[in-house]
C-alpha cells in the first residue's frame, strides 16, 4: 500500500528511534496531538514522554535545547510548528549550531524539521519557503525532499547525520503525494540529486513542491515535443552541483524553478553557478521561474498569481526551447 | 514599590471556584448600568459572529484559511476595551476581536477578511485575525506569538516621546509568555517606564499544550516582580471586574508609573483552532468553565442590578443577529482582490 | 577637511535629528558610550536622552520596538551593535517590518543600522556580512554604502525613506575611507548604482568595502591593459539591475564581488540576472569572488585565506581579460 | 514551594556594605583550608594570566582580536567552578577563564587562543573566551549574550535523559538577563525540571550601561520565582560564600528539582574590554569594590583561619608567575594556523 508523504516521514523517524535510543523529538504540541500535520502521531504513546517532548512556546530554545542534548550525545529531531517560526529561533541556527564545528570541533547533529511552503491558503506566516537564509550559512545542511520515498530516506539520513539538518517538509505534499516504500531499511543520502525525469532539451532544475508542478509541465511540453528533464535537487546544501552540470551539459538549456521569492532565492546561485561552469554548453539563457517579490497572499485569486505553476513553466519552456 | 500581585478574583487555575467582586466595585450608576449593557452588546457580537464564521462560514468552506475564536473569552478584550482611550494604540491578539468593533471596525469587515475578500481589513492580502488599521489605532498581529510586546512596548516609548498621556494596549495568550519576544518588550518597556498596559488571557492552553508544560510558576502575574511591574490577576470571565483592572491598570500608566500586568484567568472554550477537536482538554473543564460564561453571567448580573430587562437585552442579540446577517450577505457579495494587485504595496516608494 | 566615513554616517544622522524632531536613536551603548564604533558619540549631549535612548541588550526589543514607533509618526533609528546579533531580531526584521505595508498598509519606517564585515579580527562573531538574509525578503530596502560621500546621503535618504531600511556600515571603512563631503546638504537616493570607475573590458559589480579591493585591482589591471568597470551598487534591494545591465552590454564581460561567503549570497542573483537578461552580450561566464563557505576566521593567516582581496580578484580579471 | 529568594550577603547594588558568612559555613575543616588555597591558586592565577593578555601582551600588539576579562570577578567562576563534579557539564561565559583552568586546560592553550595560534584551543578559528573542549565537558559561548542559556538547558535536559545525577552549570551576566534566550532557556528549563544551575555575575554593567537602564527589578534573582525555582543572592566576591551557594544549588538540580540560580554581587574592575577606559563608571566605585578584591579577602582569610602561612601564599603567586612565564613563552612559539587549513572541518561529512 502506498504510503503518503507524511507517514513516510513519520515511519523514518519511527524506524531512527527505534534504533537509537539516542534519537528523541521535541517540538510544540508534538506529543498528545501529535503535531499541527500529525507527523509525530502515535510517537507518545510509542516512546513515552521521556523521548516525545512537548516544550514551550519557544524556537529559540527548542533549537538551543536540541544543540545541548546533541553535545551529550543525543539525537535530537526538534520541529518547528511551521517553517515561518524558525526565524525565531534563527540565531541559534545560523549562530550557534552551524558553527560549532568550525570553530571548536563540537558537532551539533540534530535535525530541525519544518513545514514549509505554500498552497494551502496560509497566508504570508504558514506559507513560507524559507530555505536561501540556510543555504548561505556554511555549516548546515538543507534538506527538501519532494516525494514520499525521499522524505522517509532523507529523514533517516539527516537523523544519523553528523551535522545540523534543516529539514523542510512541504505543507502541500504531506497528503497529497505517495510512493510504494522501498520493502526494508533504506536511506537516502543527502548531497545528491535525483534525475526525477530524463530528458533532452531542457533542464529543469528544482526541488521540494516544484518538482511536481515540473512534472506537470514536462508532461505538457512532451506532446509538444519538447523533452523535458527534471533535477530534484534533493539537497541544496552540500548542492550536487556534478548532476546538475552534467544535464545542462547534456540538454544546453536549463529553468532554475523554486516556491521561494525570486530575489535572492537559492536559484541565482543556481543559474550562477550554471554560467560559470557550462557556459560553453549553454544554448540559451539559464532562465528562473519563482514566486514575485511579495510576501504570501492569502485569498485564493492572489495566492494562485503568486506561486509558481505548470502554466507559467510552460511559457519559459515553451520561450527557451524557441530559442 | 507597587510590585506586589494583587489578586481580585481568587487563583483560578486549574479550575476555579470565582467570587463576585467587592460591592463598591458593582456600585449600581447609571455609568454602570450603560457600561455593562455595552459590554453585553459587544461580548454577545463577538460571539455571534465567531460562531457565524467558525460554525457556518467554516463548514461550508466559505473561510480560506484558519479559525481562531474567543469563545468564553469576550469579557477579556471587552472589559478591557472599553476602557482604553480612542487615542490610546491596540495590539489585539487572535482570540480578542471585540476590540475591533469596540474601535468601529464593522462585522461585514471582518467576515469578508476571514473570506479573504477585498471588502476585508487586509484587502484578501492576510487572513483572519491578521487585521489592522492604524486610523483606528489598531495594529495587525504577526503569526509569531507574543510579537507584538516589542512593538507595543515601542507604541508606548513613542507615546511617551510625543508628551502624551495615552496608553499602547497588549493582548496575549499564556503559551506567548514563553516567548523571548515577550521577555524582551516587558523589560525594555519597564525600564522605560513605557505606558504599556499587558493584557494576559490565561486561557490555560497554548494550542494542545497545557500551563503545566508552559511555565513552572502559578500565575503568569508571578513574573511582574521580575520586571518591577505591578499585577493583578482577574477572573476573566467577568467584564466589569476585567474593566475596573484596566481602568486602574491604565491610570497607572497614564500616571507615568510604568507598564501594568492584568492576567485573566479563563478558559479556551474551543479547539485551538476551527480544525482542532481539544480531545486532549479534560471534559469536566469546559463543563465546569460552561458554567462561567461570560456572556450568560452578565444578563444575570444586568437582571439582578435592575440594568436592564428581559426584553432589551433579547433586543440586543435580535440587533446583533440582523447586523450579523447582513454583514455575511454584505461580505460574499464582496469580490476577491484582483490578482492584478498582487505586487502593489511591498513598497512605499 | 575630509570627512571619514564613520564622521559622514554621524554627519548625516546629526542633520535629520536636527531637521525632523521625530528622528530618534535606540541601541545598546549609544548614549554616554557613544556606540561601539562611536558613531553616535556626541549625539547624547546634543539631543539629550530623550532622543538618544540606551536599551537593554534586546535586539528583538530594539527592531520591535522601533516598528512599534513608527506606526506612531516617529523616525527610528536602530542600531544593533554587530551586524552579527542582528540574527537575534531576525523575526521583527523579516516577519514584522518587513511585512506590515503589504499586509494591512502600515508602514515601518524604521532604519536599522548594522556594522558588518570582516578584516578587523573579529572573528565568527564580529565579522559577518550577513545581508542576503534581507535580500531575500520582500519589503526591506538593503543598504550598504562603500564611500563616506554615499554613507551620509544614504543613512540621510534611509531615515527619509518610508519603508524598513537595513543599513549595513562596513566596519573596516569607518575610519579608513575619507571623502570631501559636499557642502550643505545632499542625500543620495536608495535603488540606485554609481559607475564607481569606468572601463571598457570587464565590468566588476560589488559593493561595500569590496567597492575598494575592486578598485586596487583596477589599477593593477590597468597596467596589463585591461580597464574594469566598477559598478558599487550601494542598494541591493531595491536593484538597480539597469545600471549593472547597461554596464555588462558594454563591457561583454562580468565579475561579481563580495564580502559574504559564496553559496547563496547575493552575487548569484546578480551573476543569474546578467545571465538572463544579457546573455547574448556576454563574451564570457559571469564570474564570481566572494569568501569561502567557512565562518569568518579569527587568525590573520586564516582571516586573510577567507577575504576576497585584490590579488584574487586580479587572477579573476586576468582569467576573463583572456577568454 | 522553595520559590523564596535567599539573601546570603545583603544586597549589593548599586554600591554594598558586605558582610562575613554565618560561623558555620567557615567551619575550620581540612577540607576547608584545602578548598581556600585551591580557590586561592585559581583566583590568583585567572588574574596573572589575564593581567599578562589585557595588560601586556594586547598593548604589545600581541592579542589578535578583543580582550575581556574578569578581574575582581574571580570568585564566582572559581568558588562554583570547585563546587561542580568532573562529569558536570559546564557554559563558561565570557569572564570566567578559571573555570577552564579547573578543568585542566593549561594556561599556554589560553594565550595561544588570545594569539590566534595553532595552539589554542580553536587553532585560531575563533578568539578570546569563545572556546570549548567537549572531553572537558566545557562549551564555547558565541558572541550573542546569553545563546548558552537554551543550550545548557538542553545540555541538562540530556543529563535527566541518560538518567545521570550530574548538572549542567551555565554563567551569564546581568546583562544577557535581558535577552529572549535567557528567559526562553530558563523556562524550559525549569518546566522541564532540569539539573541545571544558573550563575549570575552582576557586576552591575554591561559593556556601558548600568543596571537601571538593563531592568527595572532591584536584583536579577527577583526573575527567579516567575520560573517557579529557587535563588539565593551571594557575596560574588567572597569565593567561599559562592562555593557554598554553588553546592546547595547543585544538590538541589541532582535531586531532581529542577533549576536553581545564584545571582553574585560583584563589579567589573576594569573596562568592558581592553579597548574601554570606562569613563562612564563613577571612580568611587572602583575604589569601594577594590576593597572587597576576592583575592586579598581571601589572603587574608586564610591567615585569619590559619589555613595556610604568608609563605604558602606567596609561593602559590610564585608559581603562577613561573607558569605564566612559560606559558607566554610556549604560546608564543606556537605557530598560526596554515592557511591551507580554513576549508577543514566546516562539516563533518
Ligand atoms: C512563535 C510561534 N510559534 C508557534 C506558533 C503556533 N501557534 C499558534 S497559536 C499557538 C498557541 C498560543 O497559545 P496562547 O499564547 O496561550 O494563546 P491562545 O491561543 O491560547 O489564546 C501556537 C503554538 C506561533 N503562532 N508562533
Ligand atoms: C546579543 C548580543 N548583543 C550585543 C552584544 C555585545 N556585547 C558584548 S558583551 C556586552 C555586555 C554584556 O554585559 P553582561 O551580560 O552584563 O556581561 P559582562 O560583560 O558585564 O560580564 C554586549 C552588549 C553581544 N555580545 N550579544
Ligand atoms: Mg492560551
Ligand atoms: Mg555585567
Amino acid at each position: 500500500m502506498p504510503s503518503t508523504y507524511v507517514e513516510a516521514i513519520r515511519e523514518g523517524i519511527r524506524e531512527e528511534m527505534e534504533r537509537d535510543a539516542n534519537v528523541f523529538l521535541l517540538g510544540e504540541d508534538i506529543g498528545i496531538y501529535g503535531g499541527a500535520f500529525k507527523v509525530t502521531a502515535g510517537m507518545l504513546e510509542q516512546f513515552g514522554e521521556r523521548r516525545v517532548v512537548d516544550t514551550p512556546i519557544s524556537e529559540s530554545a527548542i533549537v538551543g535545547a536540541a544543540i545541548g542534548a546533541s553535545f551529550m550525545g543525543l539525537r535530537p529531531v526538534a520541529e518547528i510548528q511551521f517553517a515561518d517560526f524558525i526565524s525565531c529561533g534563527f540565531d541559534q541556527i545560523v549562530n550557534y549550531a552551524a558553527k560549532c564545528r568550525y570553530r571548536w570541533n563540537a558537532p551539533a547533529p540534530i535535525v530541525v524539521r519544518a513545514p514549509c511552503g505554500g498552497g494551502i491558503h496560509g497566508g504570508p506566516f504558514h506559507s513560507q519557503q524559507n530555505e536561501a537564509w540556510f543555504t548561505h550559512t556554511p555549516g548546515l545542511k538543507v534538506v527538501l525532499p519532494a516525494t514520499a520515498r525521499d522524505a522517509k530516506g532523507l529523514i533517516k539520513s539527516a537523523i544519523r547525520d553528523n551535522d545540523p539538518v534543516i529539514f523542510f517538509e512541504h505543507k502541500a505534499l504531506y497528503r497529497r503525494v505517495k510512493d510504494e516504500l522501498p520493502e526494508g531499511e533504506y536511506t537516502v543520502p543527502i548531497g545528491k540529486a535525483n534525475v526525477f525525469r530524463e530528458g533532452k532539451h531542457i533542464s529543469v532544475i528544482t526541488y521540494s513542491a516544484m518538482v511536481h508542478v515540473a512534472a506537470e509541465a514536462a508532461g505538457r511540453m512532451e506532446k509538444e515535443g519538447v523533452s523535458v528533464e527534471i533535477i530534484d535537487l534533493r539537497t541544496l546544501t552540500p548542492l550536487d552541483e556534478e548532476t546538475i552540470l552534467a544535464s545542462v551539459r547534456k540538454t544546453s538549456k536549463a529553468i532554475v524553478l523554486h516556491e521561494a521569492n525570486l530575489t535572492g532565492g537559492f536559484g541565482g546561485e543556481i543559474a550562477a553557478r550554471i554560467t560559470e561552469k557550462a557556459f560553453e554548453d549553454l544554448d540559451g539563457p539559464v532562465l528562473r521561474l519563482a514566486a514575485p517579490d511579495t510576501p504570501v497572499p492569502y485569498c485564493p485569486p492572489l495566492e494562485e498569481a503568486y506561486l509558481p505553476n505548470a502554466d507559467k513553466l510552460v511559457e519559459k519552456l515553451r520561450w527557451l526551447a524557441r530559442y | 514599590m507597587g510590585q506586589q500581585v494583587t489578586v481580585i478574583a481568587g487563583n483560578t487555575m486549574p479550575a476555579v471556584k470565582l467570587q463576585e467582586l467587592n460591592p463598591e466595585q458593582v456600585a449600581e450608576s447609571h455609568e454602570r448600568a450603560d457600561l455593562a449593557r455595552r459590554s453585553l452588546y459587544y461580548m454577545a457580537l463577538m460571539r455571534e459572529v465567531e460562531e457565524r464564521i467558525e460554525r457556518r462560514l467554516y463548514r461550508q468552506g466559505k473561510v480560506v484559511g484558519g479559525v481562531y475564536v474567543g469563545r468564553g473569552q469576550e469579557a477579556i478584550p471587552v472589559g478591557s476595551g472599553l476602557a482604553a482611550r480612542p487615542s490610546d494604540m491596540l495590539f489585539p491578539s487572535h482570540r480578542d476581536l471585540a476590540l475591533y468593533f469596540i474601535r468601529g471596525v464593522a462585522p461585514r469587515q471582518v467576515f469578508a477578511q476571514y473570506m479573504g475578500r477585498a471588502g476585508g481589513l487586509t484587502r484578501g492580502r492576510d487572513g483572519n485575525m491578521h487585521m489592522g488599521d492604524l486610523d483606528r489605532k489598531l495594529v495587525a498581529i504577526i503569526s509569531a506569538m507574543a510579537a507584538s510586546i516589542p512593538v507595543a512596548a515601542g507604541a508606548a516609548m513613542a507615546i511617551k516621546y510625543q508628551g502624551r498621556d495615552d496608553v499602547a494596549w497588549v493582548w496575549f495568550g499564556d503559551g506567548a509568555t514563553s516567548r523571548g519576544d515577550w521577555h524582551e518588550g516587558i523589560n525594555l518597556a519597564t525600564v522605560r517606564k513605557a505606558p504599556l498596559v499587558l493584557i494576559c488571557n490565561n486561557n490555560q492552553y497554548a494550542y494542545s499544550t497545557p500551563l503545566s508544560k508552559q511555565m513552572a510558576c502559578r500565575n503568569v502575574a508571578d513574573r511582574a516582580p521580575g520586571y518591577g511591574m505591578p499585577s493583578v490577576i482577574v477572573d476573566g470571565n467577568d467584564v466589569l471586574a476585567v474593566h475596573d483592572a484596566a481602568v486602574k491598570a491604565a491610570a497607572h500608566a497614564r500616571a507615568g508609573l510604568g507598564p501594568y500586568l492584568i492576567e485573566c484567568k479563563t478558559f479556551r472554550m474551543t479547539g485551538h483552532s476551527a480544525h482542532d477537536p481539544a480531545d486532549y482538554v479534560p471534559k469536566h473543564l469546559f463543563e465546569e468553565w460552561s458554567e462561567l460564561c461570560p456572556i450568560r453571567r452578565m444578563e444575570k448580573r444586568i437582571l439582578d442590578q435592575g440594568w436592564g430587562s428581559s426584553a432589551e437585552i433579547e433586543e440586543i442579540h435580535a440587533r446583533i443577529r440582523r447586523e450579523t446577517d447582513e454583514a455575511i450577505e454584505w461580505a460574499q457579495n464582496s469580490p476577491y482582490p484582483d490578482a492584478s494587485e498582487l505586487l502593489d504595496g511591498v513598497y512605499g516608494s
